[in-house]
């Protein structure tokens, strides 16, 4: 019968492989993207690739009114992280009320959820038309953000359930117990605790609004946002400068995230290693 | 039907509290507003025709932009707009909901110069009648043809077209029955809008002498039966490769030698020969699928005038022109003042392009594309094919 | 008793302005939407005489309950791989990966691509999956395959493909939460007590992060069942889900028919969360 | 594998976490039924021991028998040891009644003779009511009393605790340490109770091991620790005894004189060899065994300033500065007649015969300890 040991560091390898390989899996697609985002002048969205060149770098950056993508670039961001922001409070409030039990807490659980439910395309129109009846004029960063939290307010809720599920409550009344109020409990103790689950909010935030169109169909003004704007350009030629756009932003978020390791190096490592 | 009852009208049936909306609707007589609300399409909202719209009428434009034809005609009901660009069968479902207003053709000087396909209906008296949501018929709202529920500034045919490395065709000539021809299993992609996908099964069939149909834009329920019938065979066989609904995802998928032979239109060859993957299209034996887009206004319009020097600036040549250079024509002959006779030659004549020239063109329309009247029971048996 | 008292007036002024934003941008379309689902004739009037003509439609037509019942198939089988492929992921980042900067990176690897435009990506699975694509070029140059498989693109399992790769994260996530609240001492305790790493696993720490699965299910059933974009874009348009139905019926001016599959869409999603939440109710926390 | 063979043996055991070496060559034998505790101050690897004993750490060098059999290479859950955490690491999911008799479904027992042992080891620890109860409903004193029938229904050879009652309140905690020690003579298992509490280990241990630094300073009976410390660390760790150091100004059959910066003090030559005139030693004497009336038999004397008075009850202890400023405790029984102001001088003095030399730091094998341990896991 081989060691336990080895059937443990066997465990391991494989885990390590299913991780890594999945990490490839999610990566193809982009390295695809990028691969094809440096094809020649008339290269297409698919291979074959035809030439290599920069062209699309340029056109992308080269100022048109129309398909211009960045002006909806720079709302769709705007609009992501206003709503990874309030995503993450107000998931962190609306956990934090539940596990006060307060009556009706198991119907608001499937208020927040119905965000999800709700399908988006109806749920645009339906906030258009209503809007439209109250007088409130359309516009990306009002009713479009509405209808965007309502969409990803669920997902940073669910990911402060996981994290307050087996929160160890002895922590805050020690807190309690030492004399401090419990905001302060909850300030310099729950909120460190929980910070991985805060910081997973605000990214699911980010992320869903960032991709949201079916919603922002209608609830937008005539300035569109991002997805609204790719979406679009299938009526017209689908143009690597699309993957150009894709290339640039993964790019980007590499460099910012790099960053914000290098700044955070001696906090982001203390509060991943508290074991609990 | 004065342009004020229409909005009437709208207010008692379409929108939801009467009272809010008449409270936001203008004055009869306003100044004119710099900006002009424009829904439309990428294909036809293009960059160079705004910007010299606004060069020659001082008013911006504010496009709003939107793939699915349904969303442009509902985006009157949630938003304020002034000019609607859409195709004929849209149109007749705007105008069924009252969402558009007739328009006065007397002021648009260059709308007698249009073709006779557009006053008939019929390029010839012997061309074939053009079934289905025809412009030249359906655009007009009372008989001396002086009012108009909207003015086409565009219009195009759609063929077979194919990859001649793989298809073989003689004389480009092809019927829409080749579409199904067995030789292409897996290699062949359908509209998948429900009532266009089953119109081109419909003219396949139809060539195939599988279908015998008095308006195969408007089949019955039996009729209907039939083609999705055949439909779900061919499905079965693993007939079709994939299915498309916009420009886009039909070029890539021919470029990508994922399709050989499809429905598409000028402009889709042009761009997928310029990919560098072979492509032609086919002059149809049976006739074109052609349909027409062109601008209404909308029944909540605060810029009449503007919108009305919108439509003339489509007709007066220059837009015209522009659209020619992607593959479009234009129901009125202005476009010669802004392109060479070299440039004429190569769109409107034909040369170097597969089709001949626009008048040929013109004469052999054999259906336009069209919205069913029992449109539920085309979704329903639509549904079936996709389920099955 | 912890930062917030059983029943507390203060969970009150927490839950309040989350519900009235979800009141007011959300409860009302849905309303809306269920209102319009009972409107008796096509064109689109606030005095439309109400009834279930609609839902008669649809349950008198067997493909429309086949594309419901193929929707929660697909739903189930995505909850299944990504459980699956999302649990193992969860505990190698969670419990085997011991430098913290290791698991940070691991865990931003994961995340990054998601910060690219989510139909930029789902244009790319094209040229990644079609026919002269990625991988089909590697099976030919490996001499796997001799003609190219065309399977992986424009069908159930190209769909599949794409919403794994979109999904198994939303699995993950809330797993490896759950993971890392389990002191080590629970698992040596259980080492100390006769047994062995596979018994532990089974014992002590599965169902200690069952709470996190359950929420980890939820998220991937409700995402699934609510996505038409991967399947229209990587399904060539030739199969359906009732969210691309939603779309179809939109298209074609059957508003009302549309709120209809809007609605029973919802009503799938209620009862599918509610079943989850029978396994384990994530709404009381704390309790194991 | 003889009967005779030691319960545990640890031979030359070493366990290093990267450059930091938790247990270095520690050995150490337990007898059947034996009572040892593992004496020292956090990070001197008394709990790495332990662990590396239950197997949840594997050792770098050395050798691990149970029973005279080798268990390197054997996992925990097959070790014949149970273990008792400083958490008490009950499984949250589980009742009271399903977690004692995990163990033994561990074993595959059959589902009968589980329920009949779980019962009978609930009343022996009067915790039969608890039986449904989930861990987070308990007491702090009933979850020490789950862990511990949970972890002896396994009847294991060895029973490891892990400061098993640090978490109690004060009160509690005697009552427990009879109980526990109760217990382990009726079950006849050896226990290896770690702590740097030295009242639990005085009173529980039948020896004790005072372990610094990874390494073992000294394995005795109790008294034998408190009486004669053998090196300088022993004596600092347990209260009450006052430590010298100084140089060796000569040593010879009848003692080592040796001088220190508050004078010259002779101490008594017992098994450890002389050392050579002027090597640095150190020695130390109890507190109680100081007289501040010296008589001609207290040899040894210093004078020495009292600086502070601190009553505890049963005992009275002064603290007294020497000229070098060195402080000194005295200790007497509470109710002492003697009378030590502060500020008073006073000759204090004692006894050569109460005087311990110590054995020279690098006595015990191996070089001196680890200073700044980045990673302990104690």
């Amino acid at each position: 019968m081989i060691g336990w040991r080895t059937r443990q560091r066997v465990v391991k390898v494989a885990l390590g492989a299913l991780t890594l390989g999945f990490l490839a899996y999610q990566w193809m697609p982009i390295l695809t993207m990028g691969l094809l985002s440096f094809t020649g002048p008339d290269g297409g969205t698919t291979f074959p690739m035809r030439g290599v060149s920069l062209h699309w770098y340029r056109e992308l950056l080269r100022v048109q009114s129309v398909d211009d993508f960045k002006p909806p670039m720079a709302r769709s961001l705007a609009l992501a992280l206003a709503c990874s922001l309030t995503t993450a409070v107000f998931a962190v409030a609306a956990a934090q009320a539940m596990r006060a039990r307060f009556r009706g807490s198991g119907a608001f659980f499937y208020l927040v959820l119905l965000g999800v439910m709700a399908p988006g395309l109806l749920v645009g129109f339906g906030i258009a038309l209503i809007t439209r009846v109250l007088g409130i004029p359309l516009a990306w960063y009002s009713t479009t953000f509405a209808v965007h939290l309502v969409w990803t307010l669920p997902f940073g809720f669910l990911t402060m359930l996981a994290v307050f599920n087996r929160f160890d409550r002895r922590l805050e009344e020690a807190g309690l117990t030492l004399g401090a109020s419990r905001l302060t409990t909850f300030r310099r103790i729950t909120l460190p605790l929980v910070l991985p689950g805060v910081i997973g909010s605000a990214l699911f935030g980010f992320t869903l609004s960032f991709d949201e169109f079916a919603r922002s169909f209608f609830s937008t003004g005539s300035e569109q946002t991002l997805p609204l704007v790719i979406y679009a350009q299938f009526d017209r030629q689908l143009q690597p400068t699309l993957y150009a756009l894709g290339t640039l932003t993964t790019v980007v978020s590499l460099l910012a995230v790099g960053s914000a390791i290098a700044l955070l190096r001696g906090s982001a490592r203390r509060t991943l290693t508290t074991r609990p | 039907m004065t342009s004020t009852t229409t909005r009437r009208s709208l207010l008692k049936g379409g929108a939801l509290a009467a009272g809010a909306l008449a409270l936001g609707a203008p004055a009869r007589v306003h100044a004119q507003s710099k900006e002009l609300n424009v829904v439309g399409a990428t294909f036809n909202l293009r960059d160079p025709i705004l910007q010299e719209f606004t060069k020659r009428s001082g008013i911006a434009v504010k496009p709003w932009i939107n793939p699915s034809a349904q969303a442009r005609a509902d985006r009157i009901r949630v938003a304020p707009v002034d000019n609607l660009e859409s195709g004929a069968d849209f149109v007749k479902y705007a105008w069924e909901e009252k969402l558009i207003q007739p328009i006065d053709l007397s002021r648009l000087p260059n709308w007698k110069r249009a073709t006779r396909l557009f006053v008939e209906g019929q390029a010839t008296p012997q061309s074939p009648l053009g079934f289905g949501d025809n412009p030249g018929r359906l655009m007009y709202v009372d008989k001396e043809k002086t009012k108009a529920k909207y003015v086409p500034s565009m219009y195009q045919f759609d063929s077979i077209a194919y990859n001649p490395d793989r298809v073989p065709a003689k004389e480009n000539v092809l019927s829409w029955g080749e579409l199904f021809n067995p030789k292409w299993r897996g290699k062949a992609a359908l509209y998948g809008i429900e009532w266009l996908g089953i119109l081109d099964a419909a003219l396949g069939m139809h060539a195939l002498g599988l279908l015998k149909a008095q308006d195969l834009t408007n089949l019955t329920e039996k009729e209907v039966d039939t083609v999705i019938l055949f439909l779900k065979e061919k499905k079965k066989e693993g007939h079709f490769r994939a299915f498309w609904k916009a420009f886009g995802e039909l070029v890539n998928l021919m470029t990508a030698n994922e399709v050989w032979i499809a429905d598409g239109w000028w402009p889709t060859v042009m761009e997928v020969r310029q990919k560098g993957t072979p492509c032609r299209y086919a002059e149809a034996v049976e006739g074109y699928r052609a349909w027409a887009v062109g601008s209404a206004i909308s029944a909540t319009c605060k810029n009449v005038d503007g919108a009305y020097e919108w439509i003339n600036f489509w007709l007066e040549g220059f837009a015209g022109a522009k659209q020619a250079e992607i593959g479009y024509y234009s129901p009125v002959d202005t476009y010669t003042k802004y392109m060479t006779p070299e440039q004429v030659r190569k769109s409107y004549g034909g040369e170097g392009r597969d089709g001949g020239p626009v008048e040929r063109r013109n004469a052999r329309v054999f259906v336009w594309n069209t919205k069913p009247k029992n449109q539920e029971y085309y979704s329903d048996k639509w549904n079936e094919f996709l389920a099955s | 008793m912890s930062t917030l008292r059983e029943r507390s007036p203060v969970a009150y002024a927490l839950a309040g302005p989350v519900t009235l934003w979800m009141a007011a941008a959300l409860v009302a379309p849905t309303l809306f939407i269920v209102w319009v689902s009972l409107w008796t004739t096509r064109t689109f009037s606030t005095a439309n005489p109400l009834g279930v003509v609609n839902y008669v439609r649809f349950f008198h037509r067997p493909a429309y309950v086949k594309v419901l019942a193929d929707t929660v198939e697909q739903a189930l089988l995505l909850m299944a791989i990504t459980g699956l492929v999302g649990y193992g992921i969860a505990y190698f980042l969670a419990v085997k990966v011991e430098r913290p900067g290791v698991r940070l990176a691991l865990f931003l690897a994961f995340v990054i691509p998601f910060w690219t435009s989510a139909l930029i990506r789902t244009i790319a699975w094209i040229p990644f999956l079609g026919v002269g694509g990625v991988i089909n070029t590697a099976l030919l140059a490996l001499r796997v395959v001799d003609r190219p498989v065309e399977a992986f693109l424009f069908s159930r399992a190209g769909i599949t493909l794409a919403q794994v790769s979109f999904y198994t994260l939303l699995a993950a996530g809330p797993v490896v939460y759950t993971l890392r609240n389990i002191p080590r001492s629970l698992r040596e305790a259980a080492h100390c007590l006769k047994a062995s790493p596979l018994r532990v696993f089974w014992r002590i720490v599965l169902p200690l992060t069952l709470p996190g699965i359950v929420i980890g299910q939820i998220l991937v059933f409700l995402n699934v069942m609510a996505d038409f974009a991967t399947a229209q874009a990587i399904g060539g348009h030739k199969l359906a889900y009732l969210g691309n139905l939603v779309i179809m019926l939109y298209e074609s001016g059957q508003l009302p028919f549309a709120s209809v599959i809007a609605v029973l869409l919802m009503a799938c999603m209620l009862a599918g969360v509610a079943v989850l939440l029978k396994v384990v109710d994530v709404r009381r926390l704390g309790a194991p | 594998m003889t009967a005779a063979a030691h319960d545990l043996e640890l031979r030359g055991v070493t366990k290093r976490f990267g450059s930091f070496v938790a247990v270095d060559d520690v050995s150490l034998v337990v007898e059947k039924g034996q009572f040892v505790c593992l004496l020292g101050p956090s990070g001197c690897g008394k709990t790495t021991t332990l662990r590396l004993i239950a197997g949840l750490e594997e050792a770098d060098a050395g050798e691990i028998r149970i029973a005279g059999a080798r268990v390197d290479d054997v996992p925990p859950w097959r070790r014949d040891i149970a273990m008792m955490f400083q958490d008490f690491a009950l499984f949250p999911h589980m009742t009271v009644a399903r977690q004692v008799g995990f163990g033994l479904e561990m074993l595959r027992q059959p589902r009968e003779e589980i329920r009949r042992r779980v019962g009978e080891i609930l009343d022996t620890f009067e915790i039969a009511g608890l039986g449904p109860r989930k861990p987070d409903t308990l007491s702090g004193g009933q979850k020490q009393r789950v862990a511990l029938a949970r972890a002896l229904i396994t009847r294991p050879r060895i029973l490891l605790l892990d400061e098993p009652i640090g978490s109690l309140d004060f009160s509690l905690r005697e009552a427990v340490m009879l109980e526990l020690k109760d217990v382990q003579r009726r079950a006849g298992i050896s226990f290896v109770w770690v702590t740097h509490d030295q009242n639990e280990a005085f009173s529980l241990g039948d020896r004790v091991v005072v372990m610094n630094h990874a390494r073992i300073e000294q394995v005795g009976e109790p008294e034998e620790i408190f009486e004669l410390p053998r090196t300088r660390f022993v004596a600092a760790f347990i209260q009450g005894h006052n430590v010298f150091d100084g140089t060796v100004e000569r040593a010879d059959a009848t003692g080592v004189v040796v001088a220190t910066s508050a004078g010259r003090f002779v101490v008594p030559l017992r098994d450890t060899p002389a050392p050579a005139p002027g090597a640095a030693a150190s020695f130390s004497v109890r507190a109680e065994l100081l007289d501040e009336r010296p008589g001609p038999e207290h040899a040894n004397r210093v004078l020495a300033t009292c600086h502070a008075v601190e009553y505890l009850g049963s005992v009275r202890r002064w603290d007294l500065r020497l000229a070098d400023g060195r402080s000194v405790k005295l200790e007497r029984s509470g109710r002492t007649a003697c009378r030590l102001a502060e500020g008073e001088t006073v000759t204090l003095g004692w006894r050569i015969d109460d005087t311990v030399l110590h054995a020279p730091a690098e006595g015990v094998g191996g070089v001196g300890g680890h200073i700044g341990a980045p990673h302990v896991d104690q």
